[in-house]
């Protein structure tokens, strides 16, 4: 009966890069004021390039699931390929979302530009 | 008992399907389906009867007129009070505005007490604060307790002299509490305070009569009962109204205007500023009659039938946590809950796979869903076109929808 | 040129008799006839997409919410605007009480000055007043000159550096006047004052384009448009809406919700207290699509060719007096009169038993009627749906009116 | 085309009673705020009986043939009768009225109740 994917179901009961960082980079936080969802994303930067990831949050399995890829899709990219990176690349390593959950699916997308705007 | 073939025959949406499915909508809190009486009602009047009210001499003005005031006159008996007492609004929040703002004007100075109670909708909430903050008076929440029901106790120790108003949910749309209303007004009234309820959740799904009710302001929305988008009422008892100054402005509500001032008309004309929402009056008599046609009495009876097999089948879960009155006979038909570790959103996301249409959410009502310590709930609630078996396939579904999450 | 008789095809009212003529209908300043375009995408709605907005996560409740904002992109289009400046409203007369409360809380402080004129339909005059003597501020109205048309000079001399709002009619509903936006934005716009134009009878009959005209806030009803009542709309220029506190609250227009307080979502959910005219928004974008198939400019220039007809008749008939610019081209399509020495009441009665609706009255506009010296008028107003054989017919019914009253 | 019966417009074109009274005994004035019509009734009574009645007012024709014809219907009757008066007395003896414009015609009767409230 799942509209859910196995991936969501998977990232959603094993979160990758779950956590806090000691000393990151780049803070990016996102708030749906209409559920409460919560998306916290933290990055570490040497050299232009993501070295270490961690988000933190709580909401739905497909906002939380979204965060955990999110993280693994993030690391090792350098920030101008992610200022680059579209809503359709996490959307479809999802396995495709409803149209009625894009917004949770997409919390993550807006921490990690908010995160981006934090750096020149 | 109702026919409930026979009353889902008379509503168009539950013939689609959802998701493939055939349509269980357990969503009425939130919005009522409506039944072709009301639909044809509305475009029956925009065919053969549209004019502008008020203020044409012709015969189509008269005809739009006399259907306009017959609403109101019907609205009326359908609460037994008298038609100068119903002001149309676009819906219960602004029935709660104008009643927040004018009580302002008119009973509140600073020092004064307004109590509200935990359980409110925004709508009874945020209009309350902004009318203290104005006034300079002082908003308290009467508190719940473990059963979803308002502390009386605290209820009367907070009830002082200072008290100018009690503004409260007759029925909660969380927790499905029926409040006390008689014993809170007979309080309020010792007191010289003014009690408002919103009925937006009772009106819909009980008999009401304001004349026995005890309160002194009564506000609901017509979508919610069958009726359309758009419409909604105010109550004041005798002439309350009378002794407030406009909401709005502008035409149709005045009396003589000047370059730089005008005086006012009586109510409820004074309240109604401007083209009012004129064939969703004409449809929300139409949504009462059809509830008077299956009887009031009738229509909460089955309420309390599905919601009490709805409650005895989540009880009966023990991944699911319930919350409010475990009686059915305390309560609104509605139940919120959630299953236990997984978020409401998922819970109807998945059910909306096989059809099942609940709420998840806070509902408008964060205060209580923090009082409850959970950031959000599920709710499915019902009404007289919902069936039996549609609460047995919820229930069955749930169980999957656990199953496919652990 | 447009096609009225496929038109008048499209309105079922239009086949109804009148006192047992064929009905002409001359009422549409008042409010205008529905295309069963319109009618039926309200049913349809009802019977097939009936959801609340904005809250549910089953698919039927997505659907509601995409009609709802699709509706609020093409009311953005069909005025050049952007859908995060549209707010939903009642209509024109809380469009109106929303932007002067909200101007008042934001941009007016004791002794600063609001400019109106002596021709605004009292929905755009009390708001002001209100929100004047709440602030302490000075309301002046700019006077009219003989042809009914503003006085520029006055206008210029009045404005300031304390004026703070100049709010007009785009297009009187009286004397038909269209008002120079332009001119006037530009000046009040050099003195640092927003302006709010009441767009009732211009945005029904008239290309409209937000980017051009010069106007900060515009205001105006979906029932005046083909559409259904209910609903109106709140134009506010960029982020002029940002800064506004919220004028309802409720439901759907919060960010987060504490007992004590609450802060506010963004423009426009901000100004969309509780259950909004979902329907009715998904019948006046029907509406636009309406007008938009025939084309703003030919429906423009049909009612112009009406109102020139009709402006010479009356003009060639001495026992009539006229009030207004005598040039069609500097009117909106109705024109209000007199026959000397008649009561407009009994004038419109006697044209209703024709079948021949107009309205008689002060139209809202009691100082405007008093400043022309007369106690009421009769009002002919045309829409795309009337024919020149109608304007003819009430040119012809009024010399017998004449008659049998000398 | 008339909707108006002869009755309406002659008394309409030649009002009875219209004017003021020098020393009125009873006065009652009611307006139309929706049109502005008005009509003020004045009354003089000698022992419990009309004696003399004089109206004053503006607007439609229904409503000023209307007080003109009250005028005739008053006089010479006792108060206690016009105080069970009908509306419909007034509207049979206009020869009807239009339901459109039943308010009109009915405007010197409203003005005529405040006339017999000024009196114990
Ligand atoms: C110029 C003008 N402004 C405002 C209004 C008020 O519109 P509504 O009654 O739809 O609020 C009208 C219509 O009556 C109007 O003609
Ligand atoms: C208890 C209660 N009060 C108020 C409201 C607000 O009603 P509306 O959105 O129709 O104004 C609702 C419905 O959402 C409700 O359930």
């Amino acid at each position: 009966m799942s509209p859910y994917e196995e991936v969501i179901l998977d990232h959603w009961k094993n979160p990758r890069n779950k956590g806090r960082l000691a000393d990151p980079d780049l803070v990016g936080m996102e708030v749906n004021p209409l559920c409460g969802d919560a998306v916290r994303l933290e990055l570490k930067v040497k050299e232009g390039r993501v070295t270490d990831v961690r988000f933190a949050g709580e909401g739905c399995a497909i906002s939380q699931a979204a965060a955990s890829l999110l993280t693994e899709l993030v690391l090792g990219r350098t920030l101008a390929e992610l200022r680059e990176m579209k809503d359709e690349e996490l959307l479809s390593a999802l396995g495709g979302v409803i149209p009625t959950r894009l917004r949770c699916a997409l919390l993550p997308m807006q921490a990690l530009r908010k995160a981006l705007k934090t750096s020149a | 008992m109702i026919d409930v073939a026979k009353i889902r025959a008379d509503f168009p949406i539950l013939g689609r399907l959802e998701n493939g499915k055939p349509l269980i909508y357990l969503d009425s809190a939130a919005t009522s389906q409506k039944p072709r009486q009301v639909i044809e009602a509305e475009a029956r009047f925009y065919a053969e009867r549209n004019a502008n009210v008020r203020r044409g001499l012709y015969l189509l003005a008269h005809e739009a007129t006399e259907l306009y005031e017959a609403a109101r006159k019907k609205i009326a008996a359908f609460l037994n009070a008298y038609p100068e007492e119903i002001v149309f609004t676009r819906g219960t929040t602004e029935a709660l505005n104008l009643a927040a703002w004018a009580l302002g004007e008119t009973r509140v100075s600073a020092g004064d007490k307004i109590l509200v109670t935990e359980m409110e909708h925004h709508a009874n909430l945020l209009p309350w604060q902004e009318m203290a903050r104005r006034k300079n008076a002082e908003l308290l929440a009467i508190p719940i307790n473990k059963e979803g029901e308002l502390d009386l106790s605290a209820f009367h120790k907070a009830l002082d002299r200072r008290t100018r108003v009690v503004a409260l949910a007759h029925a909660s749309n969380v927790l499905g509490t029926i409040n006390p209303v008689q014993e809170i007004a007979e309080g309020a009234h010792k007191v010289g305070a003014v009690v408002v309820l919103d009925a937006a959740q009772s009106v819909p799904h009980m008999p009401i009569d304001v004349k026995e009710l005890g309160a002194d302001i009564l506000a609901f929305s017509g979508h919610k009962m069958l009726g359309p988008t758009g419409i909604g009422v105010l109550w004041a008892k005798g002439d309350l109204l009378g002794d407030w100054p406009p909401f709005l402005t502008g035409g149709e509500m005045i009396r003589e205007v000047w370059l730089d001032r005008a005086t006012w008309a009586d109510p409820p004309a004074r309240f109604e500023a401007g083209t009012p929402p004129i064939a969703q009056a004409v449809g929300l008599a139409a949504a009462v009659e059809y509830l008077e046609t299956i009887g009031m009495a009738a229509v909460q009876a089955h309420g309390q039938e599905l919601t009490a097999l709805a409650l005895e089948g989540l009880l009966a879960r023990p991944f699911v946590e319930i919350y409010g009155p475990r009686d059915p006979q305390k309560r609104g038909p509605l139940v919120a809950f959630n299953l236990r570790g997984l978020h409401p959103h998922d819970v109807a996301t998945l059910l909306d796979q096989e059809g099942i249409c609940i709420r998840a959410g806070h509902h408008c009502a964060q205060p209580l869903h923090r009082k409850l310590g959970i950031p959000a709930s599920c709710r499915a609630s019902f009404y007289l076109y919902n069936t039996s078996d549609e609460v047995e396939a919820l229930l069955a579904a749930l169980g999957r929808v656990w199953e496919s999450m652990r």
